[in-house]
């Protein structure tokens, strides 16, 4: 069946048509061309589609389409949209804490929203909340660090 | 290059492509969309060994949306690198679990999909073989029967009739002298497991074969030149009728060298009426139908005098080289040359034999070769050294080669700037703190070990893989360079623009790569593999840069009436050297220099320059002696670690790495390159297997049996450090790191172990149950100790045994 | 015919989100056994991607106000209704306070990510051996609270729980909650969870310990060892019997490592799991022990 | 897996022979086969719907004889196939025994499982096969004798 749903995806209202077995990841990426949501698994164990739903991290590939009907979204595209990079991005940046990249847009959001709910979070709740998400490149202890450097501008917040 | 201060090079610059990547817009392959693009899904084998009796696709067909069903039966190409043993679909047999026999092209993904159920394999089943060393006894199935008709490397030495699909040998010295000399004698079985590369962006490609011939391919890939030279080899397509790029690429790690699906989806673009065709590999195929890490034995004799002196070293390796052997048999190769690691051994004898069985075909991973080989060589050494009575570290004193003296074991003499292999190891135990026993825990059925390993590695490339580079100014002075090196995280770019950028005293902002690798745009280079885009690609950029330079002083010089030689390039600016207020600003003669009346000389500026190894060599196939490689980097690691004796579970506490590396160019990518080395290390050292079940099926296909390191398990502690011995050949004196930095971790983790318990854990992973086996096999009184231990502190006063 | 499970997209099905738990329960008795509840989706969609399991309508009880009940009473004991998450349950104070073995459990389950979806009833519901909802519940006693058209019954999870994948579930019924007693003062419990290179344990163990005058309680369930998780009733007698409890830590964990049927598979051999059995059950005993 | 039983039936040995020596008569005897067609050498391919806890799966099978032999009475089929991510195969022999007033069926069956199925249900996969094989030995005894 074929329904039409309608989200907000980075502050923007959204209209789609879906069918009912699709997937949030797919309806993002293919029908609203949001590129950022990458994958590497698509079954919930890399982490990589991670995006925020009702400002919560979900992984998008276990998602349906349908379900996320009158929510919102928020990928790593939604991040700079007044025309400067968030202090985390900076920091990801600054300290190297990306590789190849694929990971870096989930890593990035995950972080993101870690440091709005915790602004100083202790290593052990950096790794609590990240651990979800996999990084071949091993840059976990940039990671780290950036998170850590970033911090104090969630505070001032 | 005599320039003692440096703008840029030396300093930790963030990598030049993190804006993109922070943001979401960096463009892989797997985000490329043409318009009209059909998808494509591969039907796989359920059978190890069959041969391929009928398709039947006719239900498939009818599946709305299917354009098209394609078998191998009609594409009997043979392709690849080293090997050439490769087809694109099978032909007339299926040779492991996963092997693609059919492919379907549709204009959704869900139709493929649906489809691909329906597609009717009728199998008639060939004895299979699974071990290698199964696979090598004379009744053995044959799993390539026509290896004579395939198109190999001349490098290599397959034996036809066997399964086989190359025979290394390196002989030196007299190896059955060098054991009746020995005082001691350790003869040890090694085993690795298949490990997948696991990658974050699985291989996909999009291919457009267009009706005048020319193909357009995108692809998510290391290189784009091999895979241009294969098809034309293969497919009969002229060079330059193939356009290969290759955007951001989610990691590489070796296992995305030579040639991927390109060929294939080339085939099925033009079967599918010239559409644009992309194929995305599952997590799951990544695992059972792309090509892992192979499976490795090492049987290794090696012989010392009481002294300590390593004298004759017997060593064979077998590759399990699953269906497909294309790229493992320079792997087979390169196990076999750095069988004696950094260490001198007079005699030595090496077999390498890369093995044909039914199960998942294999090529590169990180290292290429010298994890295997030092997983062996470093255990080895601390064996010797617990029998001789000698400290770990005095024994690979001892035995450590000599550069400018010493000869490896290929017969190559190691030039005097090679590196300096003692301050590695010197650096190692200062930072490890040898000599400090590790503290005792207060929970004494947990005991802490530190271990050490040392390593070398060169590139393995054929003696005549060449790199170019191309630099051409804008209007504003600033400089597109145009070169190939792949770009799947190393950081090797960044690096790159920092030399464009301090030679001629430019911004870094001013030097632009194109984030896209192309065959029609970029500089050719052979490829961007084994540690050796910085080093070649480097110098190729730096002799560009000299003969841009010449261009710009030729001009400069008849406008500043000075002659070449007294000039020079600072801020962007030609200065008469001694006499800063006569100068011309750059942009003023990279488009040709106008004079005042208009009259004007020179032209755009293009540097060009080229790197060419000059003195590397085929090895001789009687006796492996020759030059195989460009340099060697040198390096060490020591860990600590945590045993629990209880549970077998191995924590890494904190790691050291200490690599020569000639001149960092890029302190912040180095410590990128050593921290996730050393993840990678540790991650295939403690929990990485592909498992097998006794038909050939891969059981654990997923991130969830299939552990890779996660941001919990990461050890507290990881120490780099980096000697500078320049190479004068080198970019800045530079040599190569990528791979080296997981050579060194497994081993070492084995000898920490070693050192405190005396447990040999030949295998990996070093899991629980794996350390666990050892134990009650080696030392059962250790876990009875432990567990006393336990009771007592606990105060669990025992009732029944 | 294909190796493996390639899957990127999902099979063809009807989504239903019924706004009212009579809603649903009719959407149920229509589809029998064609339809599957949908609720966190983490075990749901990843079976439909393997393709274990392709049903023709999928019933989304996300809507239904009264699944969300989070609850505890004195002296009844807390409600889990069948969409909360576990993410909802670590930070629920009442668990982390009164149910340590359920707590730890949730914390360990997955990752912090999938937990903000993933629910306890669901993990019970896929029944598959490895996971770390079942043992604690089992050592509470808790029970399942199942629903159809005409009507209730309760179900203690030990036998809710029949096998891998298998739960004891008609058509037309839905799990709507768990329901776990309450927890006499002075009751301890933990779970400990062994999964070296692993997400999935290789063994898991949650341990209940009530230490009244008049009556020794105690409950060690295992996980991940066999075909579903296994209470050792043996070693719980020689917990119980007369004596310091530190003396019968020895003898219970090696028995317990002893009494159980325990199976080998791909994370790991019968020999071992059977080695971490005593190992973590001394180790939990002796925490819960030395914790009072 | 090995499994392995023996049942009586009431026929003649001739008769039984004959009888299983017929695919589509036997085909029509798994439980759950929804469609099936039969090509030269008598081999068979059917989709059968397998349901095990609650995985329901369809499943594409196919058997091929081979080993038929008469003279002994004795018979060896190799089943194979996938679905639900798994794939499964199974040798069979099948030997008719002269008993008194019928026929011994002696059977035997090696089956392996792998795939996901294979890892995640494998403790009750036996009891799963040997269920569904007592269904089809039942079947095909009620064919025979009514």
């Amino acid at each position: 069946m074929v329904r039409k749903i309608s989200l907000t995806v980075n502050g923007y209202r959204k209209t789609v048509e879906v069918k009912d077995n699709e997937l949030l990841i797919d309806v993002l990426r293919d029908k609203l061309k949001i590129k950022g949501v990458k994958a590497a698994c698509w079954r919930g164990e890399c982490g990589l589609c991670t995006v925020l739903l009702n400002g919560e991290p979900v992984k998008s590939c276990l998602v349906l389409a349908v379900e996320v009907d009158g929510s919102e979204i928020v990928t790593v595209e939604g991040l700079s949209r007044d025309g400067e990079l968030t202090p985390i991005q900076k920091a990801f940046i600054e300290h190297g804490a990306l590789q190849c990249g694929f990971c870096t847009p989930a890593f990035v959001l995950a972080s993101h929203q870690l440091l709005l709910e915790n602004p100083n979070p202790t290593e052990e709740e950096i790794k609590e909340k990240l651990s979800g998400i996999l990084c071949r490149c091993g840059t976990y202890y940039e990671i780290i660090e950036a998170i850590k450097s970033a911090s104090k501008f969630y505070q001032k917040k | 290059m005599e320039k003692l201060t440096f703008k840029y090079i030396g300093k930790p610059i963030p990598p030049y492509d993190g804006f993109y990547k922070v943001t979401g817009t960096a463009e892989y392959t797997f985000d490329i969309e043409l318009p009209g693009m059909l998808y494509a899904k591969l039907v796989t084998s359920t059978v190890p060994h069959a041969r391929i009796k009928k398709i039947d696709f006719s239900k498939a067909l009818q599946i709305p949306g299917v354009v098209k069903v394609v078998t191998g039966k009609d594409f009997p190409y043979r392709v690849g690198m080293y090997a050439g043993d490769r087809d694109l679909l099978a032909i007339d047999k299926v040779r492991w679990v996963g092997h693609p026999v059919a492919a379907v092209i549709a204009e959704s993904l869900e139709a493929a999909e649906k489809a691909i159920d329906l597609v009717d394999v009728e199998y008639e089943e060939l004895p299979a073989v699974f071990d290698p060393l199964e696979a090598l006894k004379p009744d053995a199935p044959l799993i390539h029967e026509k290896m004579e008709e395939y198109r190999h490397s001349p490098a290599f030495n397959p034996i036809p009739g066997t399964n086989i699909a190359n025979k290394f040998t390196l002989v030196r010295g007299d190896v059955e002298k060098g054991f009746r000399e020995a005082d001691v004698i350790i003869e040890e079985q090694f085993y690795i497991p298949h490990v997948s590369h696991c990658y974050m962006e699985v291989q996909n490609v999009v291919a457009h074969y267009h009706l005048d011939g020319t193909v357009e391919i995108w692809t998510s890939w290391q290189n784009v030149a091999p895979i241009r030279q294969i098809m034309a080899l293969s497919l009969g397509i002229p060079h330059n009728k193939i356009i290969v790029r290759i955007p951001y690429v989610g990691g590489g790690f070796g296992g995305k060298a030579g040639l991927g699906w390109e060929a294939l989806v080339t085939i099925l673009s033009k079967e599918a009426g010239y559409r644009p065709v992309k194929l995305v590999l599952s997590r799951k195929e990544q695992f059972t139908v792309a090509a892992v890490r192979e499976g490795f034995y090492g049987f290794a004799k090696a012989g010392f005098r009481k002294d300590g002196k390593f004298i004759a070293y017997d060593v064979k390796f077998i590759l399990d080289a699953g269906a497909y052997a294309d790229y493992t048999v320079n792997v087979g190769r390169a196990v076999g040359y750095s069988a004696d690691g950094c260490y001198e051994i007079p005699n030595i004898r090496v077999e390498s034999l890369t093995v044909y069985t039914n199960k998942i075909p294999t090529t590169a991973l990180r290292g290429f070769g010298y994890p295997e080989s030092h997983w062996v060589l470093e255990q080895i050494m601390d064996r010797a050294a617990k029998k001789i009575g000698i400290d770990p570290v005095e024994i690979r004193r001892i035995n450590l080669v000599k550069p400018g003296i010493s000869e490896t074991c290929t017969g190559e003499r190691l030039r005097e700037d090679a590196g300096n292999p003692e301050k590695v190891l010197q650096t190692l135990l200062e930072e490890i703190e040898w000599n400090t026993p590790p503290e005792k825990l207060r929970e004494p059925w947990k005991i802490r070990s530190k271990g050490l390993a040392l390593f070398v590695k060169g590139p393995a490339q054929p003696p005549n893989a060449a790199a170019s580079a191309i630099l051409k100014f804008n209007e504003d002075a600033s400089v597109d360079l145009l070169i190939a090196t792949g770009n799947f995280g190393q950081g090797t770019i960044t690096a790159l623009i920092q030399i464009v950028a301090e030679e001629f005293g430019l911004p870094l902002e001013k030097v632009r790569v194109d984030y896209i690798k192309d065959t029609h745009k970029s500089a050719y280079t052979w490829q961007t593999v084994g540690s050796r885009g910085l080093f070649t690609d480097g110098i190729a950029i730096l002799k560009a840069i000299e003969d841009a330079k010449r261009q710009i002083f030729r001009v400069a010089s008849e406008v500043l009436r000075c002659p070449e030689d007294h000039l020079e390039l600072v801020d962007g600016e030609v200065r008469v050297k001694g006499k800063p207020w006569m100068k011309i600003p750059l942009q003023d003669i990279v488009m040709g220099y106008t004079y005042p009346n208009g009259n004007s000389i020179g032209g755009p500026v293009i540097g060009r320059g080229v790197f060419m190894s000059t003195h590397t060599t085929y090895l001789d196939p009687e006796t492996g002696q020759g030059n195989p490689t460009i340099f060697h980097t040198f390096g060490g690691a020591a860990v600590e670690v945590e045993i629990d004796l209880l549970t077998g579970e191995i924590k890494v506490l904190k790691v050291v790495q200490a690599l020569d590396l000639g001149k960092v160019i890029n302190p912040l990518l180095v410590k990128q390159q050593m921290n996730g080395g050393s993840l990678m290390g540790l991650s295939i050292g403690l929990y990485e297997q592909i498992k097998f079940d006794e038909r050939g099926w891969v059981v654990n296909p997923n991130f969830t049996n299939y552990y890779l390191i996660r941001i919990k398990d990461i050890p507290k502690e990881v120490v780099r450090k980096t000697i500078e011995t320049p190479q004068s050949d080198g970019p800045y004196g530079a040599r190569g790191i990528g791979e080296l930095t997981m050579i060194g971790i497994a081993p070492a983790i084995a000898n920490a172990v070693y050192r405190a318990t005396g447990v040999k854990i030949n295998q990996l992973p070093m899991n629980p149950e794996n350390l666990w086996k050892a134990l009650k096999e080696q030392r059962p009184d250790l876990f009875d100790e432990a567990l006393k231990k336990f009771i007592e502190s606990k105060k669990l006063a025992e009732v029944r045994a | 015919m294909s190796f493996g499970s390639p899957y990127f997209t999902l099979p063809d099905f009807t989504y239903h989100k019924p706004k009212t738990l009579r809603e649903a329960l009719e959407l149920l008795e229509k589809y029998g056994d064609e339809a599957k509840i949908l609720a966190g989706g983490v075990g749901l969609i990843a079976f439909m991607k393997e393709r274990l399991v392709s049903p023709s309508h999928v019933i989304d009880i996300k809507g239904i106000p009264e699944l969300k009940k989070l609850e505890y009473r004195k002296g009844e004991g807390l409600v889990i209704g069948a969409t909360v998450t576990f993410s909802e349950l670590e930070s629920y104070q009442v668990i982390r306070e009164k149910y340590r073995a359920l707590y730890q459990a949730v914390k360990l389950a997955s990752d912090s990510i999938i937990r903000n979806r993933a629910t306890l009833v669901g993990n019970i519901c896929e029944a598959i051996p490895w996971v770390d909802g079942p043992p604690p519940l089992i050592a509470y006693g808790a029970e399942v609270e199942i629903k159809s058209l005409d009507k209730v019954r309760r179900v203690p999870v030990a036998e809710f729980i029949k096998g891998p994948v298998e739960i004891d579930l008609e058509p037309g019924e839905i799990v709507t909650s768990i329901h776990i007693p309450d927890v006499p003062s002075g009751a301890r419990s933990g779970f400990v969870k062994f999964n070296v290179g692993s997400e999935f344990a290789l063994v898991n163990l949650a341990a209940y310990l009530s230490l009244n005058e008049e009556k020794k309680d105690v409950r060690l369930v295992y996980g991940a060892i066999s075909p579903k998780p296994v209470r050792a009733l043996e070693a719980e007698k020689i917990l119980s019997s007369e004596g310091d409890m530190r003396t019968l830590i020895i003898s219970a964990a090696v028995k317990a490592s002893e009494e159980l049927e325990v199976i080998s598979d791909v994370l790991a051999s019968e020999d071992f799991r059977r080695h971490l059995i005593k190992i973590l059950t001394m180790n939990l005993l002796t925490e819960l022990v030395e914790g009072g | 897996m090995k499994l392995e039983g023996k049942i009586f039936l009431k026929s003649r040995r001739e008769d039984v022979w004959n009888f299983i020596s017929e695919p589509v008569k036997v085909i029509e005897c798994i439980p759950g086969v929804q469609e099936y067609s039969v090509t030269e050498g008598k081999r068979v391919t059917a989709k059968v719907k397998v349901s095990i806890g609650f995985i329901k799966g369809i499943f594409n099978a196919s058997s091929n004889v081979i080993e038929e032999d008469h003279e002994n009475y004795f018979a060896k089929l190799k089943l194979s196939g996938s679905g639900a991510g798994s794939g499964f195969d199974a040798l069979v022999e099948v030997k008719l025994n002269e008993v008194d007033s019928g026929t011994e069926l002696a059977w035997t069956a090696n089956v392996n499982v792998s795939g996901p199925l294979g890892s995640l249900a494998k403790p009750m996969l036996e009891g799963y096969v040997k269920k569904i094989v007592n269904q089809f030995f039942d079947c095909i005894k009620y064919k025979l004798t009514g």
